[in-house]
């Protein structure tokens, strides 16, 4: 068996998680403290639409516009000596956009659950809003966020269609775990596809129960 | 980190592959990547890579597996491969009508027969080709993406069955699709090629497609991807595929050699 | 000198919220029934709430003008505010609470940097000092209702505000703890340089701890003035009712020196010039003393027919009614020791409140 | 254009929503209620997993569980002659499966942010157990609630892999709007794909925006 | 005959609570320091919190039997509990949350069913007795923190249980509205048929509503009695600390009648026979009387060394030592209008409480 999508997934669930996770948030704070009604429901609904999206259909569009002819991949080539599809960045670029919509809206609904009083008393005390953010909003809503974290790293774990797109299937540079997986069945190797199938249930299982501890450890306050 | 990591590599990479194109010296180290349908993953893998690697011990060779149509689509956008293996001539000459792929370089290197299968344990009474309109439901390829599908329906319009057939047939979106909702029953039957047929145990082969039934058979060409910055080395492994022990390879994953 | 100028005009539901009133330094305590209006002010004053319109500004700084478009964030404000429900942080223990409200002041103002090293001393003492104790690593859902409003006032004081809002400051604490940390406030207080503001349902409170005493009727402030004297000589009826006065009726001037209260059934005599705007009259329960059968005086006694007693641990209240008359109740208070019901009360002329 | 994909794919995200929505949150109470932390997690991660699985293998999974063959199809064959696979009601099923993780998650993250003493005033004043879920706990969590229920909807209009694996993409019959983008996109008839995408994108928006202004007005009492 | 027995214990963080009372029909007054337990006590009862071992009932059900394994619901147990934070439901307007407590005493109980129909007269009686008209669609919170304590009082009461518990149930209210509503409360328990148990932090408000009342240290309850009998007569310090006794000092016997106050350098004659696990003695600020100068008494005179005079409205306090042995300070209270200060105070050898 080939290890190497194991690596290659990994990596690219983590890189792709950490992104998420942060533009996620970041998105649902912008987004939850808009002042107009009517443009909050835009934003939410583009917000939402990478999930509306074939996967596949997905990387066409990023190809379209991350393909190393395109302007925006050109640019990136150029500039930054950075080639965005068909190498592992792509990977971590197709998991980015699938899972974001989770982590946003997740993020999203968490942040609404807080008392507003909280955030008040945190200014009334002379907190800037950056520590507002990270010491009481941010743990006041970690279960959503938490739930929205593993969804998006679930989803960028078993992220395929717009990978295989925009990536490649290109064993040991862009093969992931589900593509490994899709090659296998695509042989009419089913065994081998059980194998690669099976470390990515262990392995997504290990990362969710992981998270999981964590949030129930660091949540004691909750606890009565 | 692994960020980093990576795009240097990738700039060793294409520094080396610089060098030997220049001094065309024999042993310095070429990476190639081979772009083929799906239905190629395994002759390739297994056997055919691994033959050639041996006979040119300074040649790696990757591959990149997919459906021939979004294989196609990725070499329009600048995937790095050297080589193009497709699973029908429609992606191809579209290729080379773009000139992404060198027209020179391209062989009608196999055919693949298209058969009607059903699953191994069908009690359907099936006989011949044109029994599959005695299928309730029937898988075949979707004609506008998979070059299975594209044959099927050429096939069966010429049998003047497509009518028919259509109106009870879902256009799978991958090979595997069609075979496996054949093997479970899902479809009474379906029609892929003899060589994605023989990667399971749990369908069965019914019938080949009449020989008139196709103007053209189903061909699989191959040829250099213009883009190709190791060239020789391409044409080296385009040339080992036609060799004999190659096609004697390819022939035992079902493939015929196109004459 | 600093000053709190608040003039401000905010539409709610019910009914409009209308503030007008300037402060210098000192304490402003703020009596008010429940519903008034009272967190609402507060809460304008350090800017969790926009009025509609209005200004609100210190002798250093504006925090708020309509017409000048300035509306401070509350960080600006450095206005502490005690939230009658806490607002304690709910993932912080008690002692992550407090330091919550000391660092910022820190990072901000630059002449508290050298007490950085003591952050930890302070809210040693601070737990100390509000009965903390053992309760540093306790989350608030395991607090009880006292522990959390001690920790937000710590927090609160701790956080050094320029202007100090306290809602309700010792609503949840038995009284003996209460008498301990008022004194404690007292303290704190006096060295504290800027303006304070206390809501409170207790009027000694307000008493003890306020310089001057805002009294609030549905919506805007009615009286304005100095504590001490607007417990003696309450000019309001919400006044009098508020500073304790038990008996309060409709009144009528009838004579040049003569009062009728309506509801009572009873007519007073008034040493004072009666004033035009009369409309209530009102007797304190302690006021009412009894009289002797045989007592010479003639005016402003009324015969008493009781209509009932009750007793609280120190004192023992009579209900009675005008027996020549009977009207309205009227109460009258007594320490305990002194129980019997006197055939009748006498009232001193002076210490009749003429209310408007 | 062919209208068949739109009407089929409404069909089929209303009929799944309705029945992800109530077993997500079903599942969500279930897992939240637990005693033991460690059942906990290791029901979490089996509810997150179809999340991890590419659609295609997830297909593989139910096609090998509700084929004819496979005792479960079979038993709705015979039982009830519902014939599963290659029917409208297997494209329901891989929309249900595959956004029932976001429904169970974001609901559980979302009841987990509810004051447990809003559960506790219910339950001494009589209400019961069921009314307090859907008078108490539910409208609490509702933010939370709705954003699942926006990305199962999502999830489900865009549904594709585990489609086309078990319902077969059968024009009129189980083709949907995703199946629809990508036939066209695959066979590089773009403009017929821009069509369908941009009434998928349509669709979802109108769908997302709506459900929005709907917790909108449903939450007045939030507003302050 | 209903009767509440409670018998349980409880492992906190800070301290084992450990409850044993049983009452008969009648109202139970709370009375103990901030985070003594009183509220986990209430939970308890109510079935929100699970003992570690023992026994709750009333004459009709078991509650909490942990040798018995019974543990009901708190629906099965029908204890209506006044939450110290209110627990109002947020997504439920007053009147909705004033109705959630109806209609669910209703279906399981067959005898309110012909009371069906007058749902909503029965919630609108409420908010008009607890003075919500106008909020009656108003959310939680956009309410003020009276009008929340006012409508979590009406959703308890309207629920009809078999006991119930009230938690600082007047704590946010203003004083006028609290005497109406604590009338208000009376009658109703009057024809309430259960037990009620009241925490308060106001020992009036405890004299007033309950007939007896317990006083709870740190985890358990010291005294269970009458409260006219425990207002009277506090045979412990805590109980004379709470019902408002403000001299207390240790105490030591010197004589056969005679007490030596340590923390205040005095000895005092007793006119009782002093018990043995006398260890403090206490004295209300009230109970000094002002001596005059050719007072011919002797006994239990102390010479008065001023400390410090504070005024509330209506009482004078004076602060002051033993002018021969000056250790302790005393508090002494007179009414306003008698405001010298004395030479020489005296107290009466009756009033002075011996105190365990
Ligand atoms: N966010 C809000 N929006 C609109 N109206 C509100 C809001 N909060 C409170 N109110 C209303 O404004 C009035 C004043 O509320 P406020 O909280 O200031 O009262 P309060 O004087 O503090 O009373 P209490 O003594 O009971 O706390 C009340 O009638 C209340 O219903
Ligand atoms: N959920 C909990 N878990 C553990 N300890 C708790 C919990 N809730 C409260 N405590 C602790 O138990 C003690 C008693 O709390 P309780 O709320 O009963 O006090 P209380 O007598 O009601 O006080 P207050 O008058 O301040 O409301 C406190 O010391 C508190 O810190
Ligand atoms: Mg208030
Ligand atoms: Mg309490």
């Amino acid at each position: 068996m080939d290890f190497s999508p194991i690596l290659i997934s990994m990596k690219t669930a983590s890189a792709a998680i950490v992104f998420t996770f942060f533009v996620g948030i970041a998105f649902a704070y912008w987004v939850v403290n808009m002042k107009h009604e009517k443009v909050k429901m835009v934003c939410d609904g583009l917000l939402t639409l990478p999930l509306v999206l074939p996967p596949t259909v997905a990387g066409f569009f990023l190809l379209y516009v991350f393909g190393v002819k395109r302007p925006i991949g050109k640019f990136f080539l150029d500039f930054f000596g950075v080639k965005i599809a068909f190498s592992w960045s792509a990977t971590v670029l197709a998991a980015i956009i699938m899972s974001l919509p989770m982590m946003y809206r997740s993020a999203r609904g968490a942040f609404e659950q807080v008392d507003p009083n909280l955030l008040y008393a945190g200014r009334t005390l002379g907190m800037s809003e950056w520590s507002i953010f990270w010491r009481i909003l941010f743990p006041n809503a970690l279960s959503g966020i938490l739930s929205g974290g593993i969804l998006a790293f679930a989803r960028g774990l078993g992220e395929f269609g717009a990978t295989a797109m925009i990536a490649g299937n290109i064993a040991g540079r862009t093969q992931t775990l589900p593509l490994a997986v899709y090659s296998k069945v695509a042989a009419g190797d089913m065994q081998g596809a059980y194998q690669y199938v099976l470390i990515l249930v262990v392995l997504s299982f290990l990362v969710v129960t992981g998270m999981n501890y964590v949030t129930y450890i660091y949540q004691r306050y909750n606890r009565r | 980190g692994a960020k980093k990591d990576d795009s240097k590599a990738d700039d060793t990479k294409a520094t080396k592959t610089e060098e030997t194109t220049e001094s065309a010296k024999e042993e310095e180290p070429v990476t190639l990547m081979v772009a083929a349908a799906a239905s190629l993953q395994y002759s390739y893998e297994d056997k055919l890579i691994p033959m050639f690697e041996k006979e040119n011990p300074n040649i790696t060779v990757t591959g990149t597996y997919d459906s021939s149509g979004k294989l196609q689509t990725q070499i329009e956008e600048g995937i790095e491969a050297d080589v193009f293996m497709s699973a029908a001539t429609k992606q191809m000459n579209t290729l080379v009508d773009e000139s992404l792929v060198d027209k020179d370089t391209v062989v009608d290197l196999l055919e693949n027969k298209i058969v009607l299968i059903t699953a191994a344990d069908s009690t359907l009474d099936l006989k011949e080709f044109t029994d599959i309109t005695k299928a309730q439901t029937v898988a075949l390829g979707d004609p506008e993406s998979v070059p299975v599908g594209q044959y099927s329906k050429e096939a069966l319009t010429n049998l003047g069955l497509w009518d028919e057939v259509s109106a009870k047939a879902s256009l799978g979106t991958n090979v595997t699709e069609v075979l496996n909702q054949v093997a479970e029953g899902s479809a009474d039957a379906g029609i892929v090629y003899a060589t994605d047929a023989a990667t399971t145990d749990k369908v069965k082969v019914i019938a080949e497609a009449p020989a008139d039934s196709l103007a053209e058979p189903a061909i699989y060409p191959v040829g250099v991807v213009t883009a190709s910055k190791n060239k020789e080395a391409a044409q080296k492994f385009v040339d080992f595929l036609g060799t004999g022990e190659a096609i004697a390879v390819f022939e035992d994953y079902g493939f015929i050699q196109n004459k | 000198m600093k000053k709190l100028q608040v003039d401000f005009r905010k539409r709610l539901k019910n009914f409009d919220l209308q503030m007008n009133f300037a402060m210098e330094e000192g304490r402003l305590g703020i009596l008010g029934a429940s519903g008034c209006g009272k967190s609402m002010t507060l809460k304008t004053i350090a800017g969790i709430v926009t009025p509609d319109t209005g200004r609100i500004e210190t002798g250093k700084t504006v925090f708020y003008d309509s017409a000048e478009k300035v509306n401070l964030t509350p960080q600006k404000r450095k206005v502490g505010y005690l939230f009658q429900n806490y607002a304690l942080f709910p993932n912080m223990t008690v002692a992550d609470n407090i330091a919550a409200g000391i660092r910022h002041a820190k990072r901000k103002d630059k002449r508290h940097r050298t007490e950085k090293q003591n952050v930890r001393e302070q809210v040693k003492n601070l737990i100390e000092q509000f009965q903390l104790q053992g309760l540093e690593n306790q989350y608030p859902v395991k607090l009880s209702g006292g522990q959390q409003q001690r920790t937000a006032l710590a927090r609160i004081l701790v956080s050094r505000p320029d202007i100090l809002l306290l809602d309700e400051p010792f609503s949840a604490m038995d009284s003996y703890l209460r008498e301990e940390l008022q004194i404690e406030l007292d303290n704190r207080l006096k060295t504290f340089s800027g303006c304070s503001v206390i809501v409170s349902h207790d009027r000694d409170e307000i008493y003890k701890l306020c310089s001057h005493t805002m009294i609030m009727g549905e919506g805007s402030n009615i009286i304005f003035e100095e504590t001490k004297k607007l417990f003696n000589q309450p000019r309001y009826m919400q006044a009098a009712r508020l500073t304790g006065c038990k008996n309060i009726s409709k009144a009528e001037r009838v004579g040049p020196r003569t009062i009728r209260a309506t509801d009572w059934g009873v007519e007073f005599c008034i040493d004072r010039e009666i004033p035009k705007q009369l409309s209530y009259i009102g007797i304190r329960a302690h006021d009412f003393i009894p009289a002797d059968v045989n007592d010479q005086r003639r005016e402003n006694v009324i015969p008493v027919f009781p209509c009932g007693i009750t007793k609280a641990p120190f004192e023992w209240t009579l209900l009675f009614q005008n027996k020549e008359n009977p009207k309205g109740n009227m109460w009258m208070k007594q320490e305990r020791g002194k129980e019997q019901i006197p055939e009748k009360v006498w009232v001193d002329q002076s210490k009749i409140l003429l209310l408007e």
